[in-house]
């Protein structure tokens, strides 16, 4: 932007808080309560929903059939998760999620995207070259595995269900579920092999 | 509208930075404006969330470009609560202390003229193709696919078409379509054979492909 | 490439501002820059005026955008003073005295794979189709008539193949044709019905159309 | 750009020139010559060779023949002038020149491109929506006129004809010359009607 006045951004936020609080159209607690909402939307959620699908095959299957439901189960509703899909993993095609028109995320169970998520380089290189961006990002794929780019376009929101790595049979939800990150979750990470982590 | 927000397969972009432990907000700023989206919605009831998407889209290209998420979450919504007439942006800009850009406009037909659907035409496996439309207002078919041939995955409940609840049109409910394109005919000679990209469209994107 | 630079068509873009008795250069600095663009071209011989022009192509995007004409010129010539060893990135901004931001590299396979046309194959008359390539590097065939069909109008002489000459491709020269396409059939639904786009395109990004 | 320490354009541009200098890449009399180059190159010069035509029936046709070699013939040539075209303007038709992709022009004879035709506005806009710029830039035309919109992009280099304004029968060939501004020579302004303007 070539003009030289524009107000520091924090001036302007503040500019927007004290116009609509002046015209009393909000509250000072609306704006404590929408900004201290998205504390409860997290990948742990995710990771949770995760570690459940890998120990319960039943509960696999119904997050596989209506993960909106599986999830709700779970406590992980709200906001941008009216309509949840799992993307299954397997050994033959990993799934990896982008908007690449704003950035729509499924927030009960990611959270609020991260900024790279957000960025102009994710939202435009993600779907033209997945491979060379997931490389970047330090995933390396085999050329025999597919890759499916989910554009969150209309109003499916999307997770990543990533394979259970081996080595991990006894480990508890708990255990299971700090394997899996947001990066896991969105499809441009991998969980790192536990048992060659213990090498 | 065919701007800048529209970004799936522009080129010239760099590396992709993941920051390690990120914090939900940086500043606390950007906390407040998440708010104020929030609160303009649902609490002033000011405008939906197809006219707050559009908000964004119709910014200055080069700056929603360098601004950072919430810088775009503020002036997407602070545009609407002035076009609304629920806050003048004299007084924005009084208050802030300098200039306080604002959205464009929005165009005067921003709609295709696209037949609703209100029972679902198309089931899985089905082949269909995105109409090569490009309207001037809120569209969520991207650019990248329109035209091209995809296979139905997945067909998701009915949900409000866009284009209309962003534009005062008819205000109607559709289904969506997972469609399935292969990279290699998005993009020729880029992708690997075995990738693809599935769009999540509107039942009135799209027509029978045979 | 599918880059911020190939602007025809994109929308969002606010109105033009005309100035009366606009000087030739509005600043010290502006003049500098053209006669170092030229310079570098014409005495140090570093590169070509197609890699010159990629090389502004290559800018972070958003640099572009909110760059002035002679910062944008400037900023193609340094990067290919560095690229091509004459300069080193580090002594620029060391006498810059801060960051001095360069184009990004070329992309590793920027050329479609185009069979040269050393005759022309076309006549003022002719239905031609522009190719649906999008290779990643200096293409001059812009993207709003990719896939469109158009009429020959004039067929100019021959000149550097612009893509080959930008990377060190085969190089050859080819007659370059205006050819008109209908507004209605490039934006359809927008333009007025008599309105149209003439491009000047090389022999290679043609096929002919019946 | 976020990058907050950007060096200023001036210390920019300068960097650049001292570090040629001191590899003795270029000289000082080159950074002049080039500096003043663009003097010759004015749109003055594509005015004479339009009051020329109006008034000259054999140049007018050499001039839509082969605008390069009638340009010459009046001394004006150079970089971007390699192959001129003119483009002529006639009741039923308009035309009207860009360069989407970067910004050429026939420098010879329109000069340096005014920054109106270098910005993304002008370049992203005239393309698709001619009629609403045009009439934006004071432009206003009937829709029986027909508007072709020439894209500079290879290397043919454009000019307009534009159409001898009625009630200058009895003009110079300085003050027709003086009636054809740059934005004429593009396309995107009119000449003024000397005979109303007396009125």
């Amino acid at each position: 932007m070539k003009q030289p006045d524009i107000a520091p951004i924090e001036q302007r936020t503040q500019a927007v808080k004290d116009a609509l609080l002046d015209k009393g159209l909000i509250t000072g607690a609306d704006i404590e309560r929408f900004a201290h909402m998205p504390e409860d939307w997290k990948p742990e959620n995710g990771a949770k929903v995760v570690a459940r699908a890998w120990t319960d095959p039943a509960y696999r299957q119904r997050l596989l059939d209506d993960a909106t439901a599986a999830c709700s189960e779970l406590g992980y509703q709200g906001p941008q998760g009216e309509y949840i899909v799992a993307l299954e993993e397997t050994p033959e095609r990993h799934n990896v999620i982008v908007c690449t028109q704003c950035s729509c995320t499924a927030w009960p169970v990611l959270g609020l995207p991260p900024d790279w998520y957000k960025s102009p380089e994710y939202r435009a290189r993600v779907v033209r070259e997945p491979r060379r961006v997931l490389s970047e990002m330090g995933l390396q794929l085999s050329d025999d595995v597919a890759v499916r780019v989910w554009e969150t376009s209309a109003e499916t929101r999307y997770m990543v269900l990533p394979q259970r790595p081996p080595g991990t049979e006894h480990y508890t939800q708990d255990a299971l579920a700090a394997l899996v990150s947001r990066e896991v979750l969105i499809g441009v990470a991998m969980i790192e092999n536990p048992a060659e982590k213990d090498e | 509208m065919d701007g800048i927000h529209d970004l799936g397969g522009m080129q010239g972009f760099g590396k992709i930075s993941v920051e390690v432990d990120e914090p939900i907000f940086h500043e606390p700023w950007q906390a407040t404006a998440f708010s104020l989206m929030f609160a303009s919605q649902v609490v002033v009831r000011s405008h939906n969330v197809d006219e707050y998407r559009h908000s964004i889209e119709r910014m200055n290209p080069a700056h929603y470009l360098q601004a950072d998420y919430y810088e775009r979450v503020l002036t997407g919504t602070a545009s609407l609560l002035v076009e609304k007439g629920h806050l003048s942006a004299a007084d924005l800009a009084a208050r802030a202390g300098g200039t306080f850009p604002l959205s464009r406009p929005v165009a005067p037909a921003p709609m295709a003229d696209l037949a609703p659907q209100l029972e679902h035409r198309f089931n899985v496996g089905d082949r269909v193709r995105v109409l090569r439309i490009a309207p001037a207002g809120h569209v969520r078919a991207p650019r990248f696919c329109r035209g091209h041939l995809g296979v139905v995955l997945h067909r998701a409940p009915k949900f409000s078409f866009p284009d209309a609840a962003a534009h005062n049109g008819l205000r109607r409910k559709e289904h969506t379509y997972h469609v399935e394109f292969a990279a290699q005919d998005l993009w020729p000679g880029e992708g690997a054979s075995n990738d693809s990209v599935v769009v999540d469209l509107w039942d009135s994107y799209l027509e029978p492909a045979n």
